[in-house]
């Protein structure tokens, strides 16, 4: 009973790239805290989750969308930069698995924060007013604010790539994660430049769940499942690579929307098999340097 | 004292020897010690695992407040020959594993009379399997179709909830006719959802609904968006959403989104109360969707009414929900067991409350004899975003539909000798 | 040249991408002789030293061993089959205790992957570790962890590993880098003393220290073979002092 | 006898004086089925550190081994009516080889890619069998396993019987907590280990590193595999999160809590995890915040452990002599 239009098709494809460009957005924080202080932040999605959660409190707060869309992740930023300086900051030098276990248990703390601050069940979200309603793209309606979702991000990844590309600490990050040593030769205390990064990854974290905030259901264990995908996402793009995050953000958001098309029930799994393949062809990831491995 | 108690008896003072051994030996160990089961006691315990913590805590929160009024009421009347109630209420995090090891505790070191609780099919299913192995009544208060079935149904099983059958089927035969035959199921991917389908399907059959996609989404599912487009193009008059609780709050939330309700009418089995009131108004619009219980019945239900105002009473003002109301029925119907057996003995309970004829709460119910199915109403609710008196006002009651055992599948279906 | 080569690398080439590392090498070293690989920084003395010792598989060419193609083998099959290799930059196991790096080296030789008898039970291994960490001078530090030691005896430790597979080809890193020059001729003794019962290849940068004591130098240059032969040969080869000596 | 003498006496036969601390065991705790699943998880634990703490490669997966275990125990029992001894063997070979194959693609990735890969494949493991629920019965979980009733020597084995169930279960885990101890003793033992502390310098010395590696992570799942069969046994349902990265994540959490550089830190942490849970569940809503704020300060302040420290304590007071736990 498969009836699939051309439409129907293209529908298929937006959707998935509006998925896809959250989960390009949770990979880019988690590659630049991995990039450069080679640290797999478990908690990435507890800060996704945390920012859905402010996004929520400030708009009921303030009533405009785009402020609390500016004021929540910078939270979740002021957060992550206390967690960088007063949990993992000890523990650079004593193994990689130290600051992934450590976030791991910051995670569970997290989440039961949350759950004391706003309540187990979870805060209603609807979308903005401003972006209600849905848009016809000439193969069918489309809900405005999922396209909202991919302008965000386009616009969000240009910037990034500019602060990266022209700025001065943009050069310091780039050189920073190829090699610290040289960061050091610069001059610069590379532990301050650490702190930042694990700032500004955070922060795109709670960005990330302000935006997706309308889209699903904000509860405390939103974060779970989302730290897994955007796993899958930084693995199969290559941990430490920006262009790999947003590449395979959108692949795997285009595939599970596929896999939804033809074969709903194994949507999730398609995305963890996907991966799996992925690291057996190419361990490093589509842009991982081969020498992350060792 | 039955045969179970005598054993325990004799365990706890083999248990004590042995203890004496053990602390001698367990040095820095001591204080371990004084978590040694008690001796038996007079009072009639009642193991209530609920999930505290986890998705349905509100729900669960709900069950232990309306079950306390069920205990108090019980002990003021004076109890069973002056023995009196308890209620022992665990955890078990909506995790099946942590159930089974939570009844386990009940039943041997609590050395309860009676299991009552649960709030989703996997974690009664799991108690259901311990405490049938242990000759423990279980009195289930939240909904599965696979309870009733003769694999897992036991003479210590009962189901005080609806079951996934009635439900769906009382929403199919209300809202087909109403709303139109071309439908599409979004499903969440697990046995629920799948019971829910086959309720609704059967039921649509009769009536010549149309099954025009059955569309699987797995369970704790993110983002619908990506099934949307699908039914979108289906254009069917009907969504039924075959999922719960969150997974219901978020495929609502997106469907609204991509404008699905303009030319669709969305109704869904189990409409919670908790969920709507979460979801906000917004979200569940114009959702139909059935329940075991809706506080706003008390205008026709005499016995909603006393049942409400003494929930009201105890709890500030505050109106109980489906699931709480489940909690209160479920020790009742134990309880008014035991008067009628005279005793705590599974056995003998068990087939006094297979006897039972009962009005707890929302009218007339009874255990259907080959499978402990509590035949009760089901309601019809629609939620309703404005004109509402008070923030407790969510749902307009559109139907209701008697208790009748023809909507249940029959007990050979399940498997039992009728 | 005869007597029979004990390992023989015949134009062995080893590019990483454009950058040739190694082109078409063919060196031969007998038995029981001490060589020394030479050159300036960047002449592929360690990268020669890899294939050697199995670490890298080269781009093409072949390696023989006891006159057999092990090309194509792994680099644990190289010690095996009795190829050694000390590390330019220590390698050894920092948490266990100087006695327990001997003997997991020379368990080697006794049991692999037995799962069920205890290690106490392989005594041989127990006693070889013993006497090795006798001979290189570490008996006095035989329970302590690895960790503690000093630099130098690291090396040595990691030499007494070496030896404990009984190696018929020692190959030598740099072993004498960063050592104190009594340290250094103490390792320069120990080296000449090993050389007596097998082939011992050095990769040496300093070239004065190996001058006096190495029956055979061989120089590489840009990856490439530039010369062999005694020390005095070496010294008065024109093609040698100019791009190495950078003299004339 | 002093305690100096004591401690080393113990040390010496650091099996033999766990397990008779573990026959009195279930009298100190509040009830057998606690104590039950703290032998089980015990042994999960301890299973997992053969790869984590000996080998040194961190698995996010390790709960495919535990649930593969269980399930094909229940499967066995269930759907094939198989009696629970040899179903127990049916469900540890079925783990042993889900082992080598996640070990298989696993093993040619190191550090953090091994970690995503095992969690990768281990959620992959999960919805399949989440999938397959005419044999697992999916979300609900697998029901109706029953262990018969038995007669040995006049002993009557009987599964309702909490303390019985208790000293059967502690039967096997006894077996398999000397195997392990036997492993690591043997040369294969130090294999392991000197691949931890540094897998160049092995390979130089000539051992076949993939091998080793393959060889301990299939012994590793084999033993979860044990753990997960014997908790088919004791809870009477096998349930799918037992699948879970969570789940995988659980039992790192109890490794590092006992101290994952010594034999029984793992089994100790997964015994305080769960009678600390076992409280706290009834006196705080908030058990998760509560077990990662203990996690973080163990990870800053006592990388060792609870029982890591406790040994490393004893070492340098001098009352315990080598490398003994």
């Amino acid at each position: 009973m498969l009836d699939i239009t051309p439409s129907l098709f293209m529908l298929q494809l937006v959707t998935g790239i509006a998925l896809g460009a959250v989960y390009a957005l949770l990979a880019i924080g988690l590659s630049l805290i991995f990039g450069m202080l080679t640290v797999v932040n478990f908690a990435h999605g507890a800060f996704f989750m945390v920012g859905a959660f402010l996004g929520v409190y400030f708009l009921g707060l303030t009533g405009n969308f785009w402020l609390s869309l500016v004021i929540a992740p910078l939270v979740v930023g002021v957060i992550g930069l206390l967690a960088e300086r007063y949990l993992v900051r000890p523990l650079y030098g004593r193994g990689i698995d130290y600051p992934l276990l450590l976030t791991f248990g910051l995670s569970y703390v997290l989440i039961d924060v949350v759950r004391a601050l706003f309540g187990i069940e979870g805060l209603p979200s609807s979308t903005p007013a401003s972006l209600r309603g849905a848009v016809d793209l000439g193969f069918g309606h489309f809900p405005l604010y999922r396209l909202f979702l991919i302008g965000a991000t386009a616009v969000l990844v240009l910037a990034l790539w500019l602060f990266l590309e022209k700025t001065r600490y943009g050069l310091i990050i780039r050189a920073g994660s190829r090699d610290s040593e040289i960061v050091r030769v610069l001059g610069v205390d590379i532990s301050k430049v650490w702190w930042l990064v694990f700032g500004l990854g955070t922060t795109i974290a709670g960005l990330s769940g302000v935006l997706a905030a309308p889209t699903r259901a904000v509860n405390p264990e939103m974060g779970i499942s989302v730290l897994a995908e955007s796993f899958v996402v930084t693995v199969v793009g290559g941990m430490g690579s920006l262009p790999g995050a947003v590449v395979a953000g959108l692949l795997v958001g285009i595939v599970f929307s596929m896999t939804a098309l033809l074969a709903p029930a194994y949507a999730e799994m398609s995305i963890f098999v996907l991966m799996a393949l992925v690291l057996l062809v190419r361990p490093q990831g589509f842009f991982g340097k081969a020498g992350a491995l060792g | 004292m039955n045969h179970q108690d005598s054993k325990n008896a004799t365990a706890a003072n083999r248990r004590q020897l042995l203890q004496l051994g053990a602390a001698g030996a367990a040095l820095g160990t001591a204080p371990f010690l004084f978590n040694i089961a008690s001796a038996q006691t007079a009072t009639i315990k009642i193991g209530f695992p609920v999930p505290l913590t986890g998705a349905f805590s509100a729900e669960a929160q709900d069950q232990v407040r309306a079950a306390e009024i069920a205990i108090k009421e019980f002990n003021d009347a004076g109890g069973f020959n002056g023995r009196k109630a308890e209620l022992l209420v665990r955890d078990d995090k909506l995790n099946p594993g942590e159930a089974a090891t939570r009844t386990l505790e009940l039943i041997e070191k609590d050395k309860v009379d009676f299991i009552v609780g649960s709030l989703s099919a996997a974690t009664q299913l799991s108690i259901n399997a311990v405490t049938r192995e242990r000759k423990v009544i279980f009195n289930s208060i939240s909904q599965s179709d696979a309870i009733n079935e003769a694999k897992d149904w036991s003479p210590y099983t009962f189901h005080e909830a609806l079951n996934p059958h009635m439900t769906a089927g009382a929403v199919a035969r209300y809202a087909f006719p109403k709303f139109g035959k071309r439908v599409v199921y979004l499903t969440a991917d697990y046995a629920y959802g799948h019971e829910m389908v086959r309720g609704f399907e059967r039921a649509g059959k009769t009536l010549g609904a149309t099954t025009l996609a059955d569309i699987r989404h797995p369970i704790g599912a993110a983002d619908y968006s990506s099934f949307l487009p699908r039914i979108q193009a289906l254009k069917p008059d009907v969504l039924v959403m075959c999922n719960f609780g969150r997974d219901l709050v978020n495929s609502v939330k997106q469907a609204t989104d991509f404008g699905l309700k303009e030319k669709t009418r969305i109704i869904t089995p189990v409409l919670l109360y908790t969920a709507r009131q979460s979801a906000g108004a917004d979200a569940f619009e114009g959702v139909v969707g059935g329940t075991s219980y809706y506080w706003g019945i008390e205008d026709s239900v005499p016995a909603a009414k006393a049942f409400n105002d003494k929930f009201r009473k105890a709890h500030g003002g505050a109106v109980p929900s489906d699931y709480g109301a489940l909690g209160y029925a479920g020790i009742r119907s134990v309880l008014q067991g035991v008067l009628n057996a005279k005793s705590t003995d599974s056995l003998k309970v068990s087939a006094a409350m297979g006897q039972l004829k009962y009005n707890w709460y929302k009218g007339d119910q009874y255990f259907r004899k080959c499978d402990h199915q509590s035949v009760q109403s089901v309601i019809i609710v629609e939620s309703q975003s404005k004109g509402m008196k008070d923030k407790n006002d969510v749902f307009k009651v559109v139907g209701m539909e008697n208790p009748n055992e023809a909507n249940l599948r029959s007990c050979t279906e399940l498997g039992h000798k009728a | 040249m005869n007597p029979s080569p004990l390992i023989e690398v015949r134009n062995v080439s080893l590019h990483y991408g454009r950058f040739k590392a190694l082109s078409n090498v063919t060196v031969s070293f007998a038995p029981n002789q001490l060589t020394a690989i030479i050159g300036p920084n960047g002449a592929g003395k360690s990268t020669f030293f890899n294939v050697l010792s199995g670490a890298l598989p080269p781009t093409t060419g072949q390696v023989f061993f006891e006159g057999q193609d092990i090309t194509a083998l792994k680099a644990h099959d190289y010690a095996r089959r009795g190829i050694a290799k000390s590390f330019q930059i220590t390698n050894v196991f920092k948490q266990l205790s100087v006695h327990e790096n001997v003997r997991v080296a020379a368990q080697m030789r006794y049991s692999r992957y037995e799962l069920f008898k205890p290690r106490a039970s392989f005594k041989q291994a127990i006693e070889e570790a013993d006497a090795l960490l006798n001979r290189v001078g570490l008996t006095a530090l035989r329970n302590k962890t690895v960790a503690d030691l000093a630099h130098g005896q690291q090396r040595s430790l990691e030499i007494a590993m070496a030896l404990a597979a009984e190696p018929k080809l020692l190959l030598m890193d740099e072993p004498t880098a960063g050592m104190s020059p009594e340290e250094t001729s103490s390792m320069m003794e120990l080296i000449t003393a090993l050389a007596k019962e097998r082939t011992v290849v050095l990769v040496e940068h300093k070239m004065k220290l190996v001058m006096g004591i190495c029956e055979r130098l061989i120089v590489l240059h840009h990856g490439e073979f530039l010369a062999q032969g005694t020390a005095d040969e070496i010294r008065n080869n024109d093609e040698v002092r100019r791009v190495y000596l950078g003299q004339g | 006898m002093n305690l100096h003498s004591l401690v080393n006496g113990m040390a010496r036969h650091r099996v033999g004086s766990a397990l008779l601390f573990l026959l009195i065991f279930p009298l100190l705790m509040p009830y057998e089925a606690l104590a039950i699943n703290i032998l089980i998880f015990g042994l999960f634990a301890v299973g997992f550190n053969l790869v984590f703490g000996y080998t040194g490669m961190l698995s996010f997966g390790h709960a495919s081994f535990l649930g593969v275990g269980s399930y094909l125990t229940g499967i066995a029992m269930v759907h094939f009516g198989v009696h629970w001894i040899p179903a127990i063997f049916v469900g540890v070979v079925a783990s042993l080889f889900a082992g080598l194959l996640v070990g298989y693609l696993a093993i040619r990735t190191r550090g953090i890619y091994f970690s995503m890969v095992t969690l990768a494949l281990g959620q992959v493991i999960y919805y399949l069998f989440y999938k397959a629920d005419r044999w697992t019965g999916g979300e609900n979980g697998l029901r109706g396993i029953k262990a018969e009733v038995m007669e040995v020597f006049g002993f009557r084995i009987d599964f309702l019987d909490p303390l019985t169930k208790y000293y059967i279960i502690w039967m096997f885990v006894a077996f398999a907590l000397w195997l392990v101890s036997r492993i690591l003793a043997s040369p294969f033992g130090s294999v392991i280990e000197s691949i931890r502390e540094n897998e160049k310098r092995t390979v130089a010395c000539g051992y076949d590193v993939a091998r080793a590696k393959l060889l301990i992570f299939v012994i590793s799942a084999g033993v979860c595999g044990l753990a997960g069969a014997l908790r088919a046994l004791h809870l009477s349902v096998v349930t799918v999160d037992s699948l879970h990265y969570l789940q995988s994540g659980q039992v790192v959490m109890m490794s590092l809590l006992g101290g994952m550089g010594s034999f029984f830190g793992p089994f100790v942490g997964a015994g305080v995890f769960l009678y600390l849970e076992d409280i706290a569940t009834n006196v705080t809503k908030y058990w998760m915040g509560v077990v990662g704020l203990l996690f973080m300060a163990l990870i800053l302040f006592f990388p060792r452990g609870i029982w890591g420290s406790l040994m490393h304590e004893l070492k340098q007071r001098g009352m315990l002599k080598g490398d003994r736990e």
